[in-house]
């Protein structure tokens, strides 16, 4: 069927050709269909992953294209979960391309009723700022005639869905600061 | 080729025209350890870009999608079911309608509560009522012997919704068109796993070439009747039912209806010679009429 | 396990496919359930009795495996004359502080073990008599239990031992007596369990362990989230050592934990009490300088001997060159602890007004935490709080549209909190690695840019971290030292200049003197000359590789599959495997061969690493006064235990007592049938107004609630409730009631039910199922309603958070919350607005407890 | 071989009470219509023909607007009720004999060009031997119009059509004569009517005794056809037909009835094809309809359901 004339175009007439008299099957087929490929063949990056929901850590694979992710699925090298996906770890590509995801700093000023813009450089210096005075205005070099060296004005929530690197950096940081309610969700 | 429209045929996509076609691929899904976690249901979402259609809570169980539909193409069924105490031998006392509506006492001792789960798909039948009703030839058997909507092609007539002897397919209301599983056409043609089958965490979906299956299928009923599991059953591996036998093929725990799958489904062409022959009569019959009119008076 | 992790539950029917025998103790009968060869209904927060009842099945039985037992546990440890156990107590053991509530374990101890005083030991509570309570409660409240994450407390010196077992004060006698009330027909009573179940189970776990065969136990939140939280987790590992299952292949305790990095996140934790690698924070009243802090372990027996280089190591990497010998490695640098001042007291500390800043990165505490109210008049009182997550998660949005507002609890305009929201970055737009439920690190890629303002945490802190040290950049005051000497220069690469997490996980690693990464903890010294991020994950970047991003085919290896990934310690992925060979080092049965002690090569060998110091013989007796890893014998296969063997019964370490014990649930429908102790002694409390609980056995909360996940959400529901895939399968917040409960009070299926407890009233509509089951307990008959806990104000499906119903009651040890309490159930949607506040009050006027205001 | 047992209504079981199959998403009442329109274009071609025979020049024309304007009214319809109109020529992408409506596709596409040069040369006097011929293949091709499809819906998976396939072409042919006939009573002047009136009488008889067999022959699945919307249809419809047969028997010596008698014939036809198309749907939800007659032939292998 390689040899294609133009009345092949018409699928009655490849129905008159091939066997496929009643229509069913390689007659009926359109050019689209034909032309088939699976975007897991035509993403340009391949990217070796981990799934962000549970502890369980199923491998996952990330297929790129245009710098956009296309597809996730589970990565069948992984002895964990030889490619397998729970519904959360096969809705990954949602979470990570979902429109209801907010990609704008959010600001809401104290005693207001909305939200407003701000921009992101300017978003990090005021929590910095923020961090300095409470630090500042917070600290403690004792309590009960013990050295304590900290503050118990600024506190911290989270950690289980971050990469280790990022705890360590956040520990660091805080520790630092002389912050101590630094928590996650192992306590709850 | 015999282009049959019942019974037995030893090489579907051959008859579709086909030449040296590869093995038919299909589905063996052993809802015997299906833990009725969706990810088919998700997996085939995201690779098919299918859109959500979420409805409010259903109370049937956890089964929220209800049926196969256009948006769905797995579906995953939930059945709560009592059964006598501790005995995997009986088949039980399925119940119709909402959980726990049989039952306002507490369970007796006696009895027990099983859970069936499964995941229900085009079945790719062998006689695909579909895809010979479908009159543009958007419905096509494709070389792996499995049956596949050309979304170019439909015109939404509609036709195939009301063929399909398992309730599959069905018309996307705000497109117009008709949806189903495509067996992912598209990833297997590319030796890729269906991506339900690739997430199911249990290997309750189990994908390959339909007889590699049937056998495996057939190793696993005899496993569990051995086990006692008198309910067991293979549904749609026979390729002498009135299907032909289908290419997604299911090992179930109770009767194929408590699933809200017919128990023994006939493809609607298999009539179709007697259907025609009927109408051909008729089609004479309106000439006879006609003829017959115009003898006797003039006015 | 099926609903929670589906995807590892694909071993569950691997196994039982092979033959497993599979049991599954939950209140309902769930997915997991539906797999299981055996389901057995239990009453929430009761599994003490249950799994107790099954160790006095094995003890009374004789069906331990003695070898083990006597070779690897401590059940022919002695314990002292001052030792008084709940049998004689009434529930209580000796060394209860009714003050504090608190115990000392001073009596606990073993008989000839030093009782020495040494200061600044890890575990206080030895110390002498005077001081115990208070340093118990100390203890307690630093945490410190905790510590024990990757090994037991340390006891000085080895106990005296009766290896025949019958020493009446031998830890095996012990535990005979104490858990000899723990019946099959105590279980009826406690548990709803009948007797005939339960003896169908105690056959199965012991027929499926021994040489030939081993019986793992796999739990999670079901077991941890309650007031005697550890101590099931507890009782779980004394039969497991009762039958020889530890440290074997298909044995153990499985914990399932929950995130992607929660094991991570504890190993280098984002925690109050814990440094990297369960090095405790320092606490005030013991720990003034690095020699104090560490005294306690450098005395001990085992790894943690060698605390000193894991905390110096530690010190160099936070401060570099700042941290030297002459100014004990900066160690003063570190704040201390005074108390408890985990994620609940911390809260109370925001109601108080002390703590004014507030950084939630990936949690949801709103919805999550207990007590959700609680939460939001906590966040509703700060003067600033920063939320960064992926959409906008009731965290962030509790000002406008939280439950408080709706019933004009809260006014918008009256709150002033100042809130920042910063998107993040997910998994594919960043580098780095999580540690799985297994203790393994795997690296995941960038595979995209991320959106917009979203960035990484990794970034983000970088970044503030910069900004602060800039701003303080010249300043003298002794409080920003350790800021501005903190080693904080990481490359950065990529158009938004990200930090390299590879760099970061080097320097977790840790490098030696030559600057190169190390590969083992064993190289860490105490002189300053190597650095450790986290003393357990040194090796994760040997020879300068990433080994959490190896990903060699699993089925290009053996089962074990050791290079993918990297577990902690020393890729090591079952601890204390030495115990998988006998006492002489031969495995216990081919089948089940996994490390074995290779005589003529003169090391230990076999599928995994072996946990144990590699070519230290069998029959090794280490000298008198030998210390650190010098001191493990050949047969003290629990190398992380100062004393080498694993505890049936804990001398120390734990806040609410050596050895487990049935207590009620903060709430109960029941009095406690064991003993004249109602609740946990030294359960954590939470005195505030807006935690109040239900009364006991109260005919106005007749019922048991307790709350759990489904496969198709996650937690707090902001990864979740925001899919449209996953929101379509579990498109409402429902309740799981019985049939009979549902007659009982009127429920329809699909309809709505109102269930009640003093702290709100929530609404959810109604699944009606034979999977709850009606519980025989005793003569009663006793309802449960089954609650997922996954909704919120936010998102694609809505609905009221189990959490506003749960109250905070606290495990004393882990701190962690409960997930049980009692309840009304009514048919019908709850009042809204200020009537909702009415309606509860109702139910507290009926319950005959006086409102607060 | 034996016909469709009774269908007992305990003893079953379910998913939910929900339905097996998939009810037709057909519009309506575009394709209720286009039954209707497309049945009575084919009989009027015949009727056409038969005029132009014999020589009835009123009636011809009569007929010949029946059929063109029919056919033409019922693809308007048809592409209407399509999902995706802009697509309707794939209809003629391939030729499958096993579809009903590929068939009918086929037949309908040079009907409606034929019926519609035959109106168009016979208006205007162009071309009259083309006419004449195109005419002729009207009429041919107007029979199996007007009965492809009574194959199209017995040729279906819903068991109260499907296990209709013996009548329903005869219902459907009935039917179309008994429309076309009546139209063209209703439209020709007394002189030319008798044929038309004939043609309706015996349309409506066959119609209507077609469908009492069938009905009768369907036992339990009949029960859509009995019920809410489509019951109501076809009881009317029965009436109507029955009262038009009758009617139109008398109008020779009565012939006020004759217009009357032709309408009732028409809407008759038309009410039977709503009232049988709509019952597709309550057929399709009903999960005893799928279970019980399946379930009777699994437990007693020597019974077919269709014999
Ligand atoms: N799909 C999904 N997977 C998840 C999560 C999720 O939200 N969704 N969350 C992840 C997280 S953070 C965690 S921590 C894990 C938690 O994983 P699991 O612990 O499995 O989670 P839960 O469903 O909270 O609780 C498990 C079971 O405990 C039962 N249970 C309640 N009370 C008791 C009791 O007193 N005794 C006993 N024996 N059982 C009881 C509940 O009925 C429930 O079925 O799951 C992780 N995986
Ligand atoms: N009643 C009851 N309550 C419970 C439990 C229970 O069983 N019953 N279980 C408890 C348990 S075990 C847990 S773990 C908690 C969970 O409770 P939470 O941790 O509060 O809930 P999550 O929804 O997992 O919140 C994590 C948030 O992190 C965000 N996130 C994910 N990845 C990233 C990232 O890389 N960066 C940032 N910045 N954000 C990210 C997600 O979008 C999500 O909103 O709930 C607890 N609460
Ligand atoms: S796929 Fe499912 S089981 Fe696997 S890690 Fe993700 S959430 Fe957990
Ligand atoms: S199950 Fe239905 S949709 Fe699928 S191939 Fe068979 S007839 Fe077609
Ligand atoms: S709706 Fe589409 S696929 Fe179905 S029969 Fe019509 S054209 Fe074919
Ligand atoms: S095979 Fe592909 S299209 Fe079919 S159900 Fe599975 S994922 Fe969906
Ligand atoms: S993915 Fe597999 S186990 Fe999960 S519901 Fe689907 S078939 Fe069942
Ligand atoms: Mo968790």
């Amino acid at each position: 069927m390689n040899d294609r004339t133009f009345l092949d175009l018409w699928p009655v007439v490849r129905q008159l050709r091939s066997g496929d008299l009643l229509g069913r099957g390689e007659a009926a087929k359109s050019g689209p269909t034909r032309r088939l490929t699976p975007r897991t063949a035509t993403a340009d990056q391949v990217v070796k992953s981990v799934c962000p929901y549970c502890a369980v850590g199923c491998g996952q694979t990330v297929y790129v294209k245009d710098g956009a992710v296309v597809q996730i699925e589970g990565d069948p090298d992984s002895p964990v979960s030889r490619g397998r996906l729970c519904p959360k770890g096969s809705a990954s590509k949602q979470l990570v391309t979902s429109p209801n995801r907010v990609t704008k700093v959010r600001y809401r000023r104290p005693h207001s009723t909305e939200w407003e813009d701000l921009d992101l450089d300017t978003a990090i210096d005021m929590i910095a700022d923020r961090v300095i005075d409470t630090r500042a205005r917070t600290w403690v070099w004792e309590e009960d005639g013990k050295r304590v060296r900290r503050t118990m004005g600024i506190a911290s929530l989270g950690g289980a869905t971050l990469d280790n690197e990022e705890n360590y950096l956040m520990k660091k940081l805080y520790t630092a600061l002389g912050a101590v309610q630094i928590e996650n969700q192992a306590r709850i | 080729m015999s282009n049959a429209l019942y019974g037995p045929v030893p090489n579907v996509a051959e008859q579709a025209g086909y030449q040296d076609p590869p093995p038919r691929m299909g589905f063996f899904t052993d809802t015997s350890v299906c833990i009725g976690c969706k990810a088919c249901e998700v997996a085939c979402k995201e690779w098919n870009l299918v859109p959500d259609d979420g409805g409010p809570l259903t109370g049937m169980s956890y089964d929220n999608t209800g049926a196969l539909g256009a948006n769905t193409w797995r579906h995953v069924a939930f059945i709560e079911q009592q059964v006598p105490a501790r005995q995997a031998v009986d088949l039980g006392m399925p119940g119709i309608g909402a959980p726990g509506a049989q039952t306002a006492a507490e369970p007796g001792q006696d009895a027990d509560i099983r859970w069936l789960m499964a995941s229900d798909v085009c079945k790719h039948c062998t006689h695909a009522a579909c895809l010979d009703v479908c009159p543009t030839g958007a419905l096509f058997r494709t070389e792996f012997g499995t049956v596949v909507v050309q979304e170019d092609i439909c015109n939404g007539c509609g036709y195939c919704v009301v063929a399909c002897p398992y309730g599959v397919i069905d018309q996307r209301k705000d497109d117009g068109r008709v949806f189903k599983c495509t067996l992912c056409y598209d990833r297997i043609g590319d030796g890729l796993e269906p991506a339900c089958a690739k997430a199911c965490p249990t290997d309750s979906i189990q994908y390959g070439e339909l007889d590699v299956l049937r056998a495996r299928a057939d190793a696993r009923l005899a496993e569990l009747r051995a086990d006692g599991e008198a309910g067991a059953r293979l549904y749609g591996n026979d390729p002498d039912d009135g299907v032909g036998g289908t290419g997604a093929f299911f090992l179930l725990l109770d009767e194929p209806e408590v699933y809200g799958l017919p128990p023994d489904p006939v493809v609607t062409t298999r009539n179709l010679p007697q259907i025609w022959q009927r109408t051909a009569m008729a089609a004479g019959a309106l000439v006879v009429l006609g003829v017959a009119s115009f003898l006797g008076r003039r006015s | 396990m099926a609903e929670c992790h589906p995807v590892g539950f694909q071993w569950v029917m691997e196994a039982k496919a092979r033959g497993a025998k599979i049991v599954h103790v939950d209140p309902r009968f769930t997915r997991t359930s539906a797999m299981a060869d055996v389901h057995v209904p239990i009453r929430a927060g009761s599994d003490i009795a249950f799994l107790g009842a099954l160790v006095n099945h094995i003890l009374t039985r004789a069906l331990d495996f003695r070898e083990y037992v006597v070779a690897y546990t401590n059940a022919a440890a002695i314990v002292t004359e001052d030792f008084q156990d709940t049998e004689e107590l009434d529930g209580l053991f000796s060394g209860f502080d009714p003050e504090s509530n608190s115990y000392s374990a001073h009596t606990w101890r073993y008989e000839g073990a030093e009782a020495a005083a040494a200061a600044g030991q890890r575990d206080p509570s030895q110390t002498g008599a005077e001081e115990m309570a208070a340093a118990g409660k100390a203890a307690r409240e630093g945490g410190q239990p905790e510590t024990a994450g990757s090994g037991g407390p340390s006891v000085p010196g080895k106990p005296e031992r009766d290896e025949t077992l019958q020493h009446p004060r031998c830890v095996y006698q012990i535990l005979k007596r104490h858990f000899a009330r723990y019946t099959p027909e105590m279980v009826e009573q406690v548990c709803g369990i009948s007797r005939e179940q339960f003896a169908e189970v105690a056959d199965i776990l012991t027929t499926n362990s021994g040489r030939e065969r081993t019986a793992a136990f796999c739990y999670a939140v079901g077991w941890t989230q309650h007031s005697v939280g550890v101590q099931n987790i507890r009782t779980a590992a004394i039969l497991q050592q009762l039958l020889g299952n530890m440290g074997r292949p298909g044995g153990g305790i499985m914990a399932l934990r929950g995130h992607a990095s929660i094991q991570g996140s504890t190993d280098i934790p984002t925690l109050y009490n814990l440094l990297p690698g369960y090095i405790p924070m320092p606490h005030a009243h013991q720990h003034q300088d690095l020699e104090s802090f560490v005294a306690a372990d450098a005395g001990t027996t085992g790894y943690w001997g060698n605390m000193a280089a894991y905390t110096v190591s530690l010190l160099k990497s936070y401060w570099g060159d700042a941290a030297s010998a002459d100014n004990d490695f900066c160690f003063d640098y570190l704040p201390r602890l005074t108390g408890d001042h985990s994620t609940y007291p911390t809260v109370l500390a925001q109601l108080e007004g002390t703590c004014k800043g507030y950084f939630v990165v990936g949690e949801n505490p709103a919805v999550g935490s207990a007590n959700g109210k609680m939460q939001r008049l906590g966040m509703a009182n700060l003067e600033w709080l920063v939320v960064r997550d992926f959409t906008m998660i009731e965290s962030a949005t509790f000002w406008k549209d939280g439950p408080e507002i709706e019933t004009g609890e809260l006014r918008t305009e009256d709150i002033g909190t100042e809130v920042f929201f910063l998107p993040a970055a997910s998994h594919v737009e960043k580098d780095g690695s999580f540690t799985n439920t297994q203790r393994m690190l795997q690296w995941h890629y960038k595979a995209v840019e991320p959106p917009g303002d979203c960035q990484s945490e990794l970034k983000f802190y970088h970044e503030l971290g910069k900004r602060i040290r800039a701003k303080l950049a010249g300043s003298n005051d002794e409080r920003d030292r350790p800021v501005l000497d903190l080693t904080w220069d990481y490359p950065e690469h990529g158009p938004d200049r990200e930090p390299s997490a590879e760099a970061v996980l080097r320097e977790i690693n840790g490098t030696g003197p030559d600057g190169a990464a190390l590969s083992s903890y064993t190289a860490l010294a105490d002189d300053g000359s190597t650095a450790c991020g986290c003393w357990i994950y040194c090796g994760v970047f040997a020879d300068e590789l990433n080994q959490a991003a190896r990903r060699k085919p699993g089925r290009e290896q053996s089962w074990v599959a050791p290079e993918w990934g990297w577990a902690w310690p020393s890729n090591r992925r079952i601890l204390y495997n030495r115990a998988s060979a006998d006492p002489d080092g031969r495995p216990w049965s081919e089948r089940k061969a996994y490390v074995w002690w290779d005589a003529d090569a003169g090391t230990w060998t076999g599928h995994d690493v072996p946990d144990f110091v590699a070519d230290r013989p069998p029959d090794y007796v280490p000298p008198d006064g030998a210390r650190g890893p010098d001191a493990i014998g050949g047969q003290d296969a629990f190398i992380m235990q100062s004393d080498g063997k694993a505890w049936l019964y804990a001398p120390i370490g734990l806040a609410d007592g050596p050895l487990p014990t049935h207590y009620e649930p903060p709430e109960s429908i029941l009095e406690n049938p064991l003993y004249g102790t109602q609740h946990s002694p030294a359960r954590g409390r939470i005195v505030h107004p807006a935690n109040p609980l239900n009364p006991d056995q109260s005919e106005v909360y007749p019922y048991v609630f307790t709350s759990y996940r489904l496969t198709e959400h996650h937690t707090a529901g902001g990864m979740t409730r925001t899919l449209p895939y996953l929101s379509e399968l579990q498109p409402e917040m429902f309740c799981e009631v019985s049939p009979r409960l549902a007659a009982e009070r009127g429920l329809v299926n699909g309809g709505w039910a109102t269930i009640v407890t003093n702290r709100t009233a929530i609404e959810a509509r109604v699944l009606v199922t034979e999977r709850v089951r009606t519980l025989r307990v005793g003569d009663r008959k006793v309802e449960q309603v089954g609650l997922p806990y996954h909704w919120g104000v936010n998102g694609i499906t809505v609905g009221d958070s189990s959490n506003d119903l749960v109250h905070v009651t606290l495990d004393p040890n882990s701190h962690i919350q409960g997930k049980v309490g009692t309840c009304d159930i009514r048919p019908g949607r709850r009042p809204t607005g200020p009537a909702l506040l009415e309606y509860v009050e109702g139910y507290r006027r009926r319950a005959g407890i006086a409102s607060e205001a | 071989m034996k016909e469709t047992r009774l269908v007992p209504d305990a003893d079953f079981d379910s998913y939910y009470g929900r339905p097996i199959l998939k009810g037709p998403v057909w519009k309506q009442p575009d394709v209720s219509l286009y039954f209707f329109l497309g049945g009575l274009a084919g009989a009027s071609a015949v009727l056409a023909e038969g005029a132009a025979l014999t020589g009835r020049p009123e009636l011809q024309r009569v007929s010949r607007v029946l059929a063109a304007a029919g056919i033409t009214a019922g693809i308007g319809a048809l592409i209407h009720d399509l999902g995706r109109p802009a697509r309707f020529l794939h209809m003629l992408r391939v030729l499958k004999p096993t579809s009903p409506m590929s068939v009918g596709s086929w037949v309908m596409a040079p009907f409606s060009g034929l019926a519609t040069a035959a109106l168009v040369s016979d208006v205007t006097g162009v071309l009259p031997r083309l006419g004449r011929t195109a005419g002729i293949g009207a009429a041919v091709l107007g029979p199996a119009l007007s009965t492809y499809t009574a194959a199209l819906i017995a040729d279906t998976a819903i068991p109260t059509w499907h296990e209709g396939y013996r009548e329903l072409p005869f219902v459907f042919a009935g039917g179309a004569t008994a429309a076309a006939g009546g139209l063209a009573m209703v439209a020709t002047p007394a002189s030319e009517r008798g044929p038309a009136r004939r043609l309706g009488v015996m349309g409506g008889v066959v119609e209507l005794a077609a469908t009492e067999r069938m009905r009768r022959r369907l036992g339990p699945l009949d029960e859509p056809y009995r019920q809410g919307r489509p019951g109501v249809l076809l009881r009317a419809a029965r009436a109507l037909t029955a009262g038009g047969v009758a009617a139109a028997v008398l109008s020779p010596r009565l012939p006020v009835l004759a217009r009357p008698a032709g309408a009732a014939l028409a809407t008759g036809s038309l009410l039977t094809r709503f009232g049988l198309l709509l019952a597709g749907r309550p057929a399709a939800e009903d999960p005893r309809h799928v279970v019980v007659p399946q379930r009777a032939r699994l437990t007693e292998p020597v019974g077919t359901l269709s014999g």
